[in-house]
């Protein structure tokens, strides 16, 4: 029988691709957020909006009494996703998976372990920005097409899709839209601070300050309402209308889609900065 | 073999220039990196990993220029940092085995060296848990398994000794020998110049980000002449060393009290006639080595301003 | 009266036990806490420095119980162990305003803040911001910041973290002429050859208790379950063991021709120093060199701490 | 306790604070009505405005920014900050071993504190009131002055309270910014409009009892609950100060750090 050997090996084994590496920090980072029960809690929370519309869709169809005020048109799920928004669900999840995501790296040492591997600064805020993505399609996307099921097995006819052949690409667009929006930026915040509170306290304070100063502005003015452009839940609410086809109503969406989109590249800048930087590295 | 060969490698950190055309030719084996604060080592570490860029000069790893190659090299490099490294809410294996994976092994692979290498460095049963819970000393084990996961040629280590007790400390300095017994090269960088002198062939000492002094340890230590330390128990302390002065023997001290004496050939004879005859009895008798420390301290220019 | 005295102090941090039952006196001069990582030194340090109370028992410090307690602090400097430390402000000014809290007038705080800073080599760094400095500097500033105010007691907790050679050997000898002057020095450390040149007094702590208190020859002699090894460099080993064989007291004696070297191991390490200067003395023998390995107290830990 | 000491904690955290790079975007934030006073008077200039009182405007623009938002804001970023500023730094050992009492040393930080953020909340708030009001006419802002007297009064009560309770949470909570940002945002904005007694453990229902130009909680929680008078409400606002700086002082004194 042979003495086995315990001395330091080496391997001898092959490598896999340079995206299977951004992938392990993704796999890795969500399967933690799945492992803490405050964040289940909180995607549940965000559920409740979803029952409430299906219980709507059912309603409309099942009891004829009710058909006169709860009615199901493309317009559900443009407001069901807005109202993700605008009530929260969107920005909380945002919050919890995104404010700590790259600061705690930084201040725990691992993103200087991270980038001594051989991935680039991309492979790792791509493995950074899709847990924030999904977790984000959980409460938009997936409930919407979730709807989508609902609707279809109490309904007799394909109604909705036949006005709206183009809906559910439209639900899809808009979620990965708002997706993108709000993971960009919310990592760009976070790799500005070591500290996930004070990156969670920005967060926070820029996606609510914006609205609440810039109302305040308007009530003071005494103008009717501010440009939804400006405030960043505002703008997300007011893009909407670009993806479900309705540019004529709200503010100026085209003006949302603009401002939404130059804040994402700010962010990106940012992010590059940032993480180029030798700062971060020490 | 050639490890690492610099060429006028000029690095800036902010507005401080901490490399200054650094020409280097290292050959593979454990390499102590020395040097005072805010010589470079930190700076020549991070230069070669990609973190930081060189304003001029050019630097080439294993054979592959630096910079240009970015991942390609650090597929072949291991970085053991300075500073404590931990991703919250993981346990060491799971650290290192996330760390096998970035480091290019199939999830498999990166779980089963993962064991692997965290029994070598010696954690057992506590790589289930959490390493934000961790001593130092298994901290620190954990690092050096991370650095080691991707199976690297060269690996980096920045301080691994750094916070241990007496016996971990013994226990990394050797693994880091085992390592190299592989034939992994390692650049030991570290401020203990005893670590440097127990496992490494050679040394390099930066000094304001200047070559100072590199060479094979084993020259280096080498005493010219028979100089020897010796100690002494005596009745009366103080009366042997005058007996060694009286005979004309060149006597120096140690800091560590012991006296150093030149003799013209091996000791005889004559030092235990002496000893005898001033009450002392000779406990200590060794042919001195220089040590690192003085050679160190001689390299570099020791009341210049250390600022960064 | 001690300077600093432990009557039977525990503590624990809920389950963990971080120090039991520990009685110790401290007197002036440098006394070094030698122990392995969770032995216990750096509570013991906290409750000396009243950052911690004890579970149970009482700590004395000058006569008083020293949790945050501000007259112990007028006479105590304390090097803590290292963590972060980020003043955002220059080195002088942050020892200025420590020794502006020690009621120092201002013009008074300045010359000593300065004075402080010379003495660990950071005059040319005095102006810069703390953040940037390097970790040895930060180590630099911690010790200045310990002693300004010109402390009867100081403890150090691993004070040589982090700086190079040129400060260890500087702070070592700064610890050493802080003993000598009178001075209570505790100095907790994990290099056991840098504890040797600062101090022979030394606490031996293991899992909370401690295992030996005094000076470290004194213990090695005392630990008669370890025998002595000594070395011994010859031209002809085989004549000296022959020689040696006889002798009582010896445990075991083996030699190499090779490496020309015999190695005994003896519970009487004075016997046979005695008797080797015998044999080359009466009997012609000649020896080249002799060292013994194990009576230092880096021996003496792995002893005692069983590894 | 020597008042020197602690005027010398108080003197040494403002300036702290007042370099940090934390105070660039609280300046920011509590630049906001001098931004929207200026926007205004260029509104007012192009005839975008419609017309109304100027101090109308002002008294709109404490009720929706200055005092809902940017006061409890710039509160909570610093008086959460009051212990762990220093926890994090690692600079807490050392002032914790100098010859200074716990209690003296937290009450100069805590003052330091107050006077920081009355100093980023007070100027911007009086110039906005200038720039809006004094166009009207001098006339006008010697009436509406007293109103301007009230409001600083009002915001120097409710920043006093606002920063003992965060003082509070941020000594003895391990996450005083989750806590102080539910507080405002949740607890406040729900108190509010429910009927009952839950408004009385707000510093919104005082803060905004005080102020003289009406409450400027939503009409919702104005239906619900009448304001507490004047004398009410100033000595609720100073109790809720003194008893949570008291409170935190007291904690600081007992932690182990």
């Amino acid at each position: 029988m042979p003495l086995h050997d315990l001395s330091y090996q080496r391997f001898e084994g092959g490598r896999t691709e340079q995206l299977a590496r951004s992938l392990a920090i993704a796999r890795m980072t969500t399967s933690l957020l799945l492992k803490r029960r405050s964040f289940l809690l909180l995607l549940c929370a965000c559920w409740i909006p979803v029952i409430a519309r299906a219980a709507q869709i059912y309603v409309a169809r099942y009891v004829p009494q009710a058909s006169e005020f709860v009615t199901v048109t493309a317009r559900l799920w443009q407001e069901f996703l807005t109202q993700q928004v605008e009530y929260l669900p969107v920005l909380l999840v945002a919050l919890y998976a995104g404010a700590g995501a790259i600061s705690t790296d930084l201040s725990s040492g691992a993103f200087v372990a991270y980038l001594s591997k051989p991935i680039s600064r991309f492979d790792y805020f791509l493995g950074k920005a899709i847990p924030v993505f999904l977790a984000i399609l959980v409460v938009t996307l997936v409930p919407a097409l979730a709807l989508f099921g609902v609707y279809l097995s109490v309904a007799n006819d394909f109604g909705v899709l036949e006005t709206a052949p183009l809906l559910p690409l439209s639900v899809i667009a808009y979620s990965l839209w708002i997706g993108l929006y709000f993971t960009v930026f919310v990592l760009a915040i976070s790799c500005l601070s070591r500290s996930g509170r004070v990156a969670g306290a920005g967060f926070v304070a820029l996606a609510l300050g914006s609205g609440i100063v810039l109302s305040g502005m308007m009530a003071a003015l005494r103008l009717p309402s501010p440009p939804a452009s400006l405030s960043m839940i505002g703008a997300t609410i007011d893009s909407a209308h670009v993806f479900f086809g309705n540019v004529s109503s709200g503010d100026t969406p085209y003006l949302s889609i603009v401002a939404m989109t130059s804040l994402m590249l700010l962010s990106a800048f940012v992010l590059r900065r940032r993480l180029g930087s030798a700062e971060v590295a020490s | 073999m050639t490890l690492l060969r610099t060429h006028n490698l000029t690095v800036r950190y902010g507005n401080k220039e901490a490399l200054t055309s650094l020409s280097l030719d290292i050959d593979a084996g454990v390499i102590g990196l020395l040097g005072p604060n805010g010589a470079g080592k930190s700076t020549l570490l991070k230069t070669l990993l990609g973190f930081l860029e060189p304003s001029r000069g050019s630097a080439e790893v294993l054979g592959l220029p630096i910079g240009k190659s970015g991942a390609a090299l650090r597929q072949r490099l291991g970085y053991f940092p300075e500073r404590p490294v931990f991703v919250p809410g993981l346990s060491s294996i799971e650290t290192v085995a996330l760390a096998g994976e970035i480091g290019g092994l199939a999830r498999g692979d990166a779980l089963a060296r993962a064991h692997e290498v965290l029994w070598f460095a010696g954690l057992g049963e506590a790589r289930y848990r959490l390493v934000e819970e961790f001593s130092t000393g298994m901290q620190q084990r954990t690092k050096l398994a991370m650095s080691l996961v991707h199976d690297p040629d060269f690996v980096l280590l920045d301080e691994p000794t750094s916070g241990l007790d007496p016996v971990g400390r013994r226990q990394m300095l050797d693994l880091v020998r085992q390592i190299g017994e592989r034939g992994v090269s390692v650049l030991l960088s570290t401020h203990l110049l005893h670590d440097v002198e127990s496992v490494c062939d050679s040394v390099v000492l930066l000094d304001k980000g200047k070559l100072a002094l590199h060479g094979k340890l084993s020259e280096l230590k080498q005493q010219p002449g028979w100089v020897y330390e010796i100690r002494v128990r005596e009745d009366e302390p103080g009366t042997f060393r005058k007996a060694l002065a009286e005979s004309g023997l060149l006597i120096e001290e140690g800091r560590d009290g012991q006296l150093r004496i030149t003799l013209e050939e091996r000791p005889t004879r004559f030092l235990f006639e002496l000893a005898r005859a001033s009450g002392a009895e000779i406990r200590h008798l060794r042919r001195f080595e220089r040590s690192l420390e003085e050679q160190f301290l001689s390299a570099v220019d020791r009341d210049a301003p250390r600022d960064s | 009266m001690s300077v600093i005295a432990l009557e039977a102090v525990s503590r624990w941090y809920g389950n963990v036990l971080g120090l039991s039952r520990v009685s110790l006196e401290f007197e002036p001069g440098v006394t070094a806490l030698l122990g392995p990582n969770g032995a216990g030194k750096s509570t013991l340090l906290k409750l000396v420095t009243g950052l911690l109370r004890p579970s149970a028992g009482t700590v004395s410090v000058l006569g008083e119980a020293p949790f945050a307690n501000p007259t112990i602090y007028a006479r105590l400097g304390l090097v803590p162990e290292e963590e972060e430390f980020r003043a955002r402000v220059s080195a002088v000014d942050w020892l200025e305003y420590l020794l502006r809290l020690h009621g120092f007038g201002e013009a008074d705080a300045a010359a000593r803040a300065r004075k402080a800073l010379s003495e660990v080599g950071l005059d040319s760094a005095a102006e810069t911001r703390v953040t940037t400095f390097s970790r040895g500097m930060k180590q630099r500033l911690r010790i200045a910041q310990a002693v300004a105010h010109d402390p009867d007691i100081l403890v150090f907790d691993e004070p040589l973290t982090g700086l190079d050679p040129v400060g260890r050997r500087d702070v070592i000898d700064s610890i050493r002429r802080w003993g000598s002057q009178g001075k209570t020095v505790l100095v907790s450390s994990h290099i056991l050859h840098e504890v040797e040149l600062m101090t022979r007094e030394v606490v031996l702590m293991n899992a909370g208790k401690v295992m030996a208190s005094g000076n470290i020859h004194e213990i090695r002699r005392l630990m008669e379950a370890h025998p002595h090894r000594i070395l011994i460099t010859t031209p002809d080993p085989k004549r000296l063991a022959t020689r040696l064989i006889d002798q009582d007291g010896l445990h075991s004696i083996s030699f190499s021709e090779e490496r020309s070297q015999v190695e005994l191991e003896t519970q009487e390490p004075d016997r046979f120093y005695a008797l080797l200067t015998e044999l080359v003395l009466d009997d012609a023998a000649t020896i080249h060199e002799i060292s013994s390995p194990d009576d230092n107290l880096e021996a003496v830990f792995h002893y005692l701490v069983g590894k | 306790m020597s008042t020197s000491r602690l005027l010398l904690v108080a003197q040494w955290n403002f300036s702290q604070l007042l370099w940090s790079p934390r105070t660039l975007a609280m300046g920011v934030l509590a630049g906001t009505p001098v931004l929207i006073a200026l926007v205004y008077r260029a509104a007012v200039l192009f005839e975008i405005a419609p017309k109304g009182t100027d101090f109308g405007v002002f008294a709109t623009l404490t009720a929706t920014v200055s005092f809902p938002f940017v006061a409890p804001m710039l509160s909570l970023f610093y008086a959460s900050g009051v212990t762990s500023d220093d926890v994090e730094a690692g600079t807490m050992r050392y002032l914790l071993t100098r010859p200074i009492a716990r209690s003296e040393l937290l009450a100069g930080k805590m003052l330091g504190m107050l006077v920081m953020v009355l100093f980023l909340f007070l100027p911007p708030f009086v110039i906005g009131f200038y720039l809006i009001v004094a166009p009207s006419g001098w006339q006008e802002v010697g009436t509406r002055f007293p109103a301007l007297l009230w409001d600083v009064l009002a915001g120097i009560l409710g920043l006093f309270a606002y920063n003992g309770l965060f003082s509070l949470a941020g000594t003895v909570l391990k996450r005083p910014l989750l806590f102080g940002l539910f507080f405002v945002f949740g607890w406040q904005a729900g108190a509010a409009i429910v009927p009952g007694t839950a408004r009385y453990l707000t510093i919104t229902h005082y803060l905004s009892s005080l102020l003289p130009h009406g409450s400027f909680q939503g009409t919702l929680a104005r239906l619900m609950g009448q304001p507490s008078s004047n004398t009410e409400a100033i000595l609720a606002l100073l109790a809720i100060g003194l008893g949570t700086h008291a409170l935190a002082i007291w904690v600081f004194t007992q932690k182990e750090l």
